[in-house]
């Protein structure tokens, strides 16, 4: 893999950059894997990265129906934080975060992490002492935060408005300085172009059709452009069809695919440093480094594998950020879109063993899935790897909703984004 | 957003007027006690979240506020049919694992 | 007049009425009618902008909304800051002030393009990606200048002093564009009687008529553009609405429309006008006539100002009498840009040469300008501009037949302005909003609208249908047809408009120009100008494996723009596709996203903001809180009183007070917030016993009763007290956020699973209000104003209920008690809410009768150890989690619901959390809601968390803080120690205790 | 599952909510408006406007709740009310009472305030089986809009298409009205009925008024 840095970029400029090698390479399937990840989103790709690092296991394939980084990798706000309130989801989620620290040099790429800290607003009396709940459970956690009162917050946003006039007053907040954003498609292509390097096949326009099974036991998959593909572990990543694939298995999933909509202001000079959230009045924004004021709100509450979902979501989340922002009111919304998130009923994470052998099963991340990119990947792979749920995998095994033990991050008002 | 026939109102609304209250069909089991955890958690969490085809229940929330179903297509947002609790869908997916 | 480049006749603009206007500090004049942009043209303004990244001058390139250099920053004072405003849409008025975004010092000096020029080699795409990493340290301080060298214009620093509105349409048939296709078909619907809405983003209606030289039924096509719009005006149902773009087109025909009311009047709205209307609007069926933009050709330095659309320089001299240049260029690949030499022409100044790639070209137009001696260079191109400012020169040499190759020599043509003409694309973005996918038409060389399974149709340009009279035929035709389906007569028929054929010639596929250079040794050949994306990078990003279409868009950041890839989309594809040896559908198709084009803020959110961003919901004694003092908590919509504090005392004072008056006499709260549900039928009972957890079949009538409602999961979301009014009626009370949520619970259950019970369920919420008093001398106060109930404390019992008269007003008297203290709720219809609350005040005076809010409540209430469900609770505790099992009755015989729910597994097993009583052992400290417990306060991090302190207060009655919280195993670790670490590093020391902290033996409100 | 022996009168809690006491000693009523005191705002209002607002005080509103299939039910209400319940978003008026279709199983009626009490003791001795009356006097107001541009701020503030061809006078339908919700019923080709709750009543006035400003405002006491 060529080592990308300033010094080679002005190399290539010199020879007017028709040097530059492939990112990764366009390989025809083998007749038989190790293991094969379906799913060639930024999590099925860091999994395939961290297999073949980590655990040495580089005969894997990614197959992949449409393009890498094409799913929600690609659709969401690219909050990444790790403060969340149950003991299992913070583990996972600030494991992520550690990985996030260092990733860009990890993969030789710049993923753009931006660790501009991330505000979850409390505007009501019971939002506070959720906010201190969480706050003080991530302090003891080893994850950084602290809560702040409106005075505070105005200081770090003056764009805000943090008066009292507002419909629902901003009463104080959870900061996470090292939380923040990171570039999503960035993400996706570094852990391809790493993986790539380390001799994972990345088959892009490569559907599954069928899990292939011999005696209850996954065997490999069945494709539509390569016929029968084998291996000896199966790991399915595929936000937005896990329950179609889950289907092909024969199971069902806890889980229900509803559409997730965002949507980006206009270019405009920077006016604001922070990820700000707010669960009450539900929607949250950050500023890219393009410019664009980056919103998002809540799921549409029906089922939809459309990638788009109803305009009157995306009319109350541009309410909700003009209740926050009054002066962005003449700023203009450049364009919405909509992905397709799996959710799961504690709005917490599925990474599971299944009723089929040698099948696995990452999925059900609902609207947070981008931030825990890296940590889903590193847990995935370990579980593949050793056939049985990583250590920080193992709470989140999907036989919970039999038994009972949910992480319930809604009742925590964990804002699940 | 959709525009949807409240089979009660006997007349179009908007989506705004209606809730999804997720997969129809899911009666509640006679014997509750005699279900395994499994069962149970079958009958707690486990949705069918068909990629097509898809009965659903909704209710008309801002209206009528009775709960009638729809069979919709969850990629295209089609609406096939709207039909009242207790009755049967007569558009139903050509697939067996339905 | 200083506009040098006005012609003295001609066009749409009114000479007689001069506007002057800022632009960059300087001023300007143009006229009622021109846009931004043709008055800058007129006056000669080459650079409007400095491109993001490469910092070069940038011109007009286009008269409409495809346009993506000419983006400005507009506004006269901060709070009506515009920023990204398209020169090319904004209409002139008198006083505008506007100003290029990028620059420094200014678009004509601009350092940055000092630097870029240095440093542009290394602005590939993706350089982001591999740069910037070492130091990791650094990034944060490299990202500061990236973000500072990003973005367009700026947001208003100050508040906007416009409003907004929303309005609901409703229509038979929605016309999209008022060009010619459009207006016939909203003429042809609306003969038919249909309702009709055709909307434009243009100030005015016609289209492309506006600046046409064609003539329909002899007349010039302005004309009957007049007519069309007189007759239209007729009809009582239809809605003309131009300056209004449909920018978003949802599932089962529902679109907005972005009206701007008052943006081409001023700065700021006139006094009681809306600055911006957002039509959401319902359609049975839509007509899409959206028309087509011009492709500008991909050439070398093709970024040059004075590198223009051939339609738009014919737009600028035929609709606002400017000519933006002295020496004009055109090159060309089909007939139709012919048109603007011969327009050039014909304003008098001096066509250089056509150009056409084509070799053999042929058609009416070519025809006309062979006449008129105009110098036609036939298969050739122009393969590079010259010029900084403003192009000076452009070189031309042949090129083979497809186009792929420069095949002669070079040579060079003087000129101040350069017309291209690539073809057209379809305008199908609207098409693609609900995922219809364009399909490739190859005989127009363009994408059309695809398959649908909205009821929509299309006329004109969007079917790459481009002569007029194809235009008003399909327009037609699709007007009778959207009407016919919408179930309307369409049998009358109009007489066919007549107009002129043009016989065309084929036009050639041609997208990137050669150059005699390889692409990545060539000058800049710009594909998206605003994100500075050229062919060289587009051809990058495939050599390096950037293959799918999206991925090339993605990492070139092509389309990203304001203005959506209307222009460089195509030819950006089309370069994809040649570097990948594939054709352009096989490369891939390409999605459009609402919105058209940008749509502030202010018009999404409508009136829905400031004070009416969510109803504030009050109670009939609002009036009396605010008039007393009271601080109000939002609780769901609801405005509560919160405590009243008065004059000079701190909080934690009031709420000494409140409570200390409430457990030494008596205090009033205003509890008609409560969810109130009426239950008649005579299943009532039956229902009731399978909602809630505890027992319901021997609730006496006159009764109450405390109950827990659970999931199926087991988990309590909400409790309150049910009274028996009559054998089968019922009152149930909710929690105050909970109310709306507990009937659709009630409805779902009885609707779909037990539609056999005999029940009804209806909210009195907002009919009773509701008034707690509480204290040991509540029953004095009552009696002072109520002679009609026996009050006697044997007579009327704890959880009993009463009917009477308070104050002589009929009344619902229970006496239940969440203070743990003789209490009385005084319901009374909410029409003498506050009558009887103002009586209770006259006659509570003697015995200091205090008013207390939600946090007094919530300690008098954790003295007592009850919970609030959503403060005690988090969706997590089932019942037994909570002490509770008490209310829970595993004898009903029906599996009420939450029975099996928390007999699982994991919900039986021992050393849950728990909630239990904490007591602080410095009885002053009050442990921080939100705490977390631990057991050893030493051990390292991350420390083993045995749940959090819920409910936490200063009790004034007892002398001593008081808490309850969830520990593991709680229950069973009665008067052990646990710990609370403080952010400080302190740590609080706590004992587990009984929640019940106060009274115990529930005497007090058995007096 | 109806074999309930028992009278309704007698398993239903039924209570007169109307203070009896008159003259000076008559308790003070308040309806959910009371507060905006249009009585005054009237006084300073414009005279002409294309909108004319007015809250209609006091009035008795009783929710019928019952099947359409139940003869009993149905002949009861025509025998005390004198007016046959309408189908789904129709309307039915007889002198002073006016029944407004709901739901299937729900209507609401409106009557003079001080007969509400009675009217509901008539029918629940009309009638037998299940059914239910519920009074919701003092939980929802009546504000009327008329005007010419009373339809403009209509469709301003609900989604459902009011045009004449879908909406004729005497027709009723329960809606979003802004952010929350209402029965509207168009009382005549320009004026129009809105009954909402009361704790939202302060809301949709506020709203009201914002949305009406470009039509110019009249407030009628």
């Amino acid at each position: 893999m060529e080592k990308y840095s300033g010094f080679g970029l002005f190399t290539h400029s010199l020879s007017c950059h028709e040097n530059w090698q492939r990112v990764w390479r366009n390989p025809q399937p083998k007749k038989k894997y190790d293991v094969i990840i379906v799913g060639g989103g930024g999590h099925g790709l860091a999994t395939a990265y961290y297999l073949a690092k980590v655990h040495n296991i580089t005969n894997v394939a990614v197959v992949e129906k449409g393009y890498l980084g094409g799913g929600n990798t690609a659709r969401n706000t690219t909050i990444v934080r790790s403060n969340y309130l149950w003991d299992e989801s913070a583990h996972l989620y600030e494991h992520a975060m550690k990985l996030w620290e260092g990733l860009s040099q990890d993969l030789n790429y710049n993923v753009m992490f931006s660790q501009r800290g991330v505000l979850n607003l409390g505007h009501t009396l019971q939002d506070m002492r959720d906010i201190e709940r969480r706050v003080n459970a991530n302090r003891l956690n080893g994850i950084d935060g602290e809560v702040l009162d409106a005075k505070q917050i105005q200081e770090l946003v003056p764009a805000m408005d943090c008066s009292a006039n507002t419909r629902y007053p901003v009463m104080g907040a959870s900061w996470q300085p090292r939380a923040g954003v990171a570039r999503h498609d960035a993400v996706a292509w570094g852990y391809a172009r790493a993986a790539d390097a380390l001799g994972v096949d990345l088959i892009q326009q490569c559907e599954v059709v069928d899990i292939v099974t011999e005696d209850g036991a996954a065997v490999g998959v069945e494709t539509k452009q390569y016929g029968t593909i084998k291996a000896d572990r199966v790991g399915c990543v595929v936000a937005g069809n896990s329950g179609v694939l889950a289907k092909m298995a024969g199971f069902r999933l806890p889980l229900e695919s509803h559409p997730l909509q965002a949507l980006v202001s206009e270019p405009i000079k920077p006016v604001l440093d922070t990820v700000v959230m707010s669960n009450h009045v539900h929607g949250y924004i950050s500023q890219s480094d393009k410019g664009d004021l980056v919103i998002g709100a809540g799921i549409d509450g029906y089922n939809g594998y459309g990638q788009r979902g109803s305009y009157p979501t995306i009319e109350h989340t541009v309410q909700a950020i003009m209740e926050l922002f009054p002066i962005f009111s003449r700023v203009r919304m450049n364009r919405q879109w909509g992905g397709i998130v799996d959710t799961c009923p504690d709005a917490c994470p599925i990474i599971s063993a299944t009723p089929v052998e040698n099948l696995f099963f990452n999925c059900g991340w609902g609207t947070g899935g981008f931030k825990a990119t890296p940590g889903s990947g590193h847990v995935f792979a370990a579980t593949l790897a050793q056939g049985e749920a990583s250590k920080l995998a193992k709470p989140f095994s999907m036989f919970r909703f039999y038994d009972g033990s949910l992480i319930d991050e809604h009742g925590a008002a964990g804002v699940a984004h | 957003m959709f525009h949807i026939y409240c089979p009660h109102c006997e007349d179009h609304r908007e989506e705004e007027e209606f809730h999804a209250s997720g997969e129809a069909h899911i009666p509640r089991p006679l014997d509750p006690q005699s279900c395994s955890d499994e069962e149970w958690g079958e009958y707690l969490y486990f949705r069918k979240n068909p990629r097509g085809l898809h009965h659903e229940l909704w209710v008309h929330a801002v209206g009528c506020r009775k709960f009638f179903n729809i069979t919709r297509d969850t990629v295209t947002y089609e609406i096939k049919e709207v039909y009242k609790v207790g009755e049967k869908p007569s558009v139903t997916s050509s697939e067996k694992n339905q | 007049m200083t506009q040098k480049n006005r012609i003295q006749s001609g066009g749409r603009v009114d000479r007689a009425r001069a506007l002057s206007f800022k632009f960059n500090g300087k001023s300007y004049q143009g006229l009622q009618g021109d846009t931004v942009a043709s008055a800058l043209l007129a006056n000669g303004v080459n650079v409007v902008a400095r491109s993001f990244k490469y910092s070069r001058p940038r011109g007009i390139i286009s008269a409409g909304a495809e346009e993506p250099n000419a983006v400005l920053q507009m506004g006269a004072t901060e709070a009506t800051q515009v920023p990204n405003v398209r020169a090319t849409q904004q209409e002139l008025f008198d006083g505008l002030v506007c100003n290029s975004t990028n620059g420094w010092p200014n678009v004509d000096f601009d350092v940055m393009g000092i630097a870029a020029k240095v440093g542009g080699s290394m602005l590939t795409p993706g350089f982001y990606y591999k740069t910037f990493m070492y130091p990791q340290s650094m990034w944060s301080t490299y990202e500061k200048f990236i973000r500072k060298a990003a973005g367009l214009g700026r947001s208003p620093r100050e508040n906007d002093p416009d409003s907004y509105d929303h309005i609901h349409q409703h229509a038979d048939v929605v016309v999209v564009g008022a060009g010619p296709a459009g207006l016939s078909a909203a003429l042809s619907a609306a003969r038919s009687g249909a309702r009709v809405i055709i909307a434009d983003e243009q100030s005015e209606f016609g289209g492309s008529l506006l600046h046409s030289r064609e003539n329909i039924n002899g007349e010039p096509a302005a004309d009957w553009v007049q007519k069309a719009i007189a007759e239209l005006a007729t009809f009582p149902d239809v809605m003309m609405l131009p300056r209004s773009t449909v920018n978003g087109y949802h599932d089962h025909n529902f679109l907005t429309i972005h009206q701007r009311c008052a943006d081409h009047l001023s700065d700021k709205a006139p006094q009681g006008q809306i600055r911006q209307r957002l039509h959401r609007v319902r359609a049975k069926w839509v007509v899409l006539a959206t028309g087509a933009h011009e492709r500008p050709l991909v050439f070398a330095n093709n970024d040059v100002p004075g590198c223009m659309l051939a339609s738009a320089v014919s737009t600028y001299i035929n609709r606002y009498g400017v000519v933006p240049g002295k020496n004009l260029v055109l090159m060309t690949t089909n007939d139709h840009a012919y048109q603007t030499a011969l327009d050039w022409a014909d304003a008098g100044r001096k066509v250089v040469a056509i150009v056409d790639t084509r070799p053999n070209p042929e058609g009416d137009l070519v025809e006309d300008a062979k006449r008129r001696g105009l110098h036609i260079i036939t298969g050739s191109a122009v393969i590079e501009a010259h010029g900084g400012k403003r192009v000076n020169a452009v070189s031309v040499a042949s090129i083979n037949e497809n186009g792929e190759s420069v095949t002669g020599k070079i040579s060079r043509l003087q000129c101040d302005t350069l017309a291209s003409s690539g073809g057209w694309s379809p305008v199908v973005h609207l098409s693609c909003h609900t995922a219809s996918r364009p399909a490739w038409n190859d005989e127009a060389v363009g994408f059309v609208p695809g398959a649908t399974i909205q009821n929509q149709l299309t006329a004109g340009g969007i079917n790459a249908s481009y002569g007029l009279g194809d235009c008003l035929k399909e327009g037609t035709a699709a007007g009778n047809e959207a009407a016919m389906n919408a179930g309307y007569d369409v049998s009358a028929t109009a007489p066919e408009l007549k107009v002129e054929a043009i016989s065309e010639g084929a036009p050639m596929a041609l997208f990137h120009v050669p150059h005699s250079r390889p692409t990545s040794r060539a000058p800049k050949q710009f594909v998206d100008f605003q994100n500075d994306v050229t062919a060289a990078g587009i051809e990058l990003a495939t050599r390096e494996g950037f293959e799918s279409i999206e991925h090339v868009k993605r990492y070139t950041a092509m389309g990203f723009g304001t203005d959506q890839g209307k222009l460089g989309n195509i030819n950006g594809m089309a370069i994809a596709a040649k570097s990948m040896n594939k054709t352009i559908p096989e490369t891939g198709t390409t999605v459009y996203r609402p919105n058209y084009t940008p749509v502030s803020f202010g018009a999404i959110a409508g009136r829905h903001c400031k004070e009416l961003f969510d109803p504030k919901r009050f109670s009939a004694m609002h009036k009396w809180h605010s008039e007393n003092g009271a601080l109000f908590e939002d609780v769901g919509q609801w405005k509560r009183p919160w405590y009243y504090p008065k004059p000079g005392e701190s909080m934690q004072d009031t709420l000494d007070r409140e409570c200390k008056s409430t457990r030494e006499s008596v205090g009033i709260l205003d509890a008609s917030t409560l969810g109130k549900i009426d239950i008649q039928g005579k299943d009532a009972r039956e229902f009731l016993g399978r909602v809630y957890t505890n027992p319901w079949a021997k609730l006496a009538v006159g009764k109450c009763r405390y109950g827990l409602m659970c999931g199926e999961d087991g988990m309590v979301f909400d409790d309150g007290v049910t009274s028996c009014l009559a054998e089968n009626h019922f009152l149930m009370t909710t929690t105050t956020g909970g109310a709306a949520h507990v009937l659709e619970w009630l409805e779902i259950y009885h609707q779909t699973e037990w539609p056999e019970l005999e029940v009804f369920f209806n909210t009195v919420t907002d009919h009773w209000s509701t008034m707690t008093i509480s204290g040991p001398n509540s029953r004095k106060l009552l009696s002072e104003i109520c002679d009609d109930i026996d009050l006697d404390k044997d007579t009327f019992r704890f959880m009993d209920l009463r009917e009477g008269t308070v104050a002589d007003v009929p009344a619902r008297v229970y006496r239940i008690s969440f203070t743990g203290e003789l209490s009385y709720e005084i319901n009374v219809q909410a029409n003498y809410g506050l009558y009887v609350w103002e009586k209770l005040f006259e006659h509570g005076a003697k015995y200091n009768l205090t008013p207390y809010g939600t946090e007094t409540m919530h300690v008098l209430r954790a003295e007592k150890g009850f919970i609030i469900a959503g403060q005690d609770t988090d969706g997590s505790l089932h019942p037994y989690d909570l002490g509770m099992g008490w209310c829970v009755s595993v004898k009903k015989p029906f599996s009420f619901i939450g029975k099996r729910g928390m007999a699982r597994e994991d919900c039986v097993k021992p050393n849950r959390k728990q909630l239990v009583g904490l007591k602080t052992k410095d009885p002053l400290t009050v442990i921080p809601e939100g705490s977390q417990a631990v057991l050893d306060p030493t051990q390292p991090i991350p420390m083993t968390m045995l749940g959090h302190v819920t409910s936490s207060y200063y009790s004034a009655n007892l002398g001593h803080s008081i808490a309850m919280g969830l520990v593991r195993g709680g229950l069973d670790r009665m008067g052990e120690a646990v710990f609370y670490p403080q952010p400080d590093g302190s740590v609080i020391e706590a004992e587990i205790c009984s929640p019940v902290f106060l009274d115990p033996e529930g005497e007090r409100q058995n007096v | 599952m109806s074999d309930s022996t028992a009278s309704n009168v007698e398993s239903i809690a039924q209570m007169d909510q109307l203070p009896h006491k008159t003259g000076s000693l008559q308790p003070r009523a308040e309806s959910p408006l009371y507060h905006a005191d249009l009585a005054t705002l009237s006084a300073h209002s414009a005279d002409a406007g294309g909108v004319e607002i007015k809250e209609v005080k006091l009035l008795g509103h009783l929710v019928l709740r019952g099947s359409i299939e139940d003869a009993e039910f149905l002949s009861g209400v025509k025998e005390v009310l004198g007016l046959d319940l309408p189908g789904p978003l129709q309307s039915s008026l007889q002198g002073e009472f006016i029944a407004y279709w709901v739901s299937p199983n729900e209507w609401l009626v409106l009557v003079p305030g001080q007969q509400a009490f009675q009217l509901e003791r008539d029918m629940r001795s009309a009638m037998s089986g299940n059914f239910a009356i519920v009074n919701v006097s003092g939980g929802q107001t009546v504000i009327c809009l008329s005007g010419a541009n009373a339809v403009d701020v209509l469709k301003k503030s609900t989604p459902y298409d009011v045009h004449n061809k879908n909406f004729p006078v005497g027709k009723v339908v329960t809606s979003v009205f802004a952010k929350t919700q209402a029965l509207i019923f168009r009382s005549g080709p320009e004026s129009w009925e809105l009954i909402v709750r009361r704790s939202f009543s302060d809301y949709v006035w506020l709203w009201l008024q914002d949305a009406c400003i470009e039509y110019g405002l009249v407030i009628k006491d």
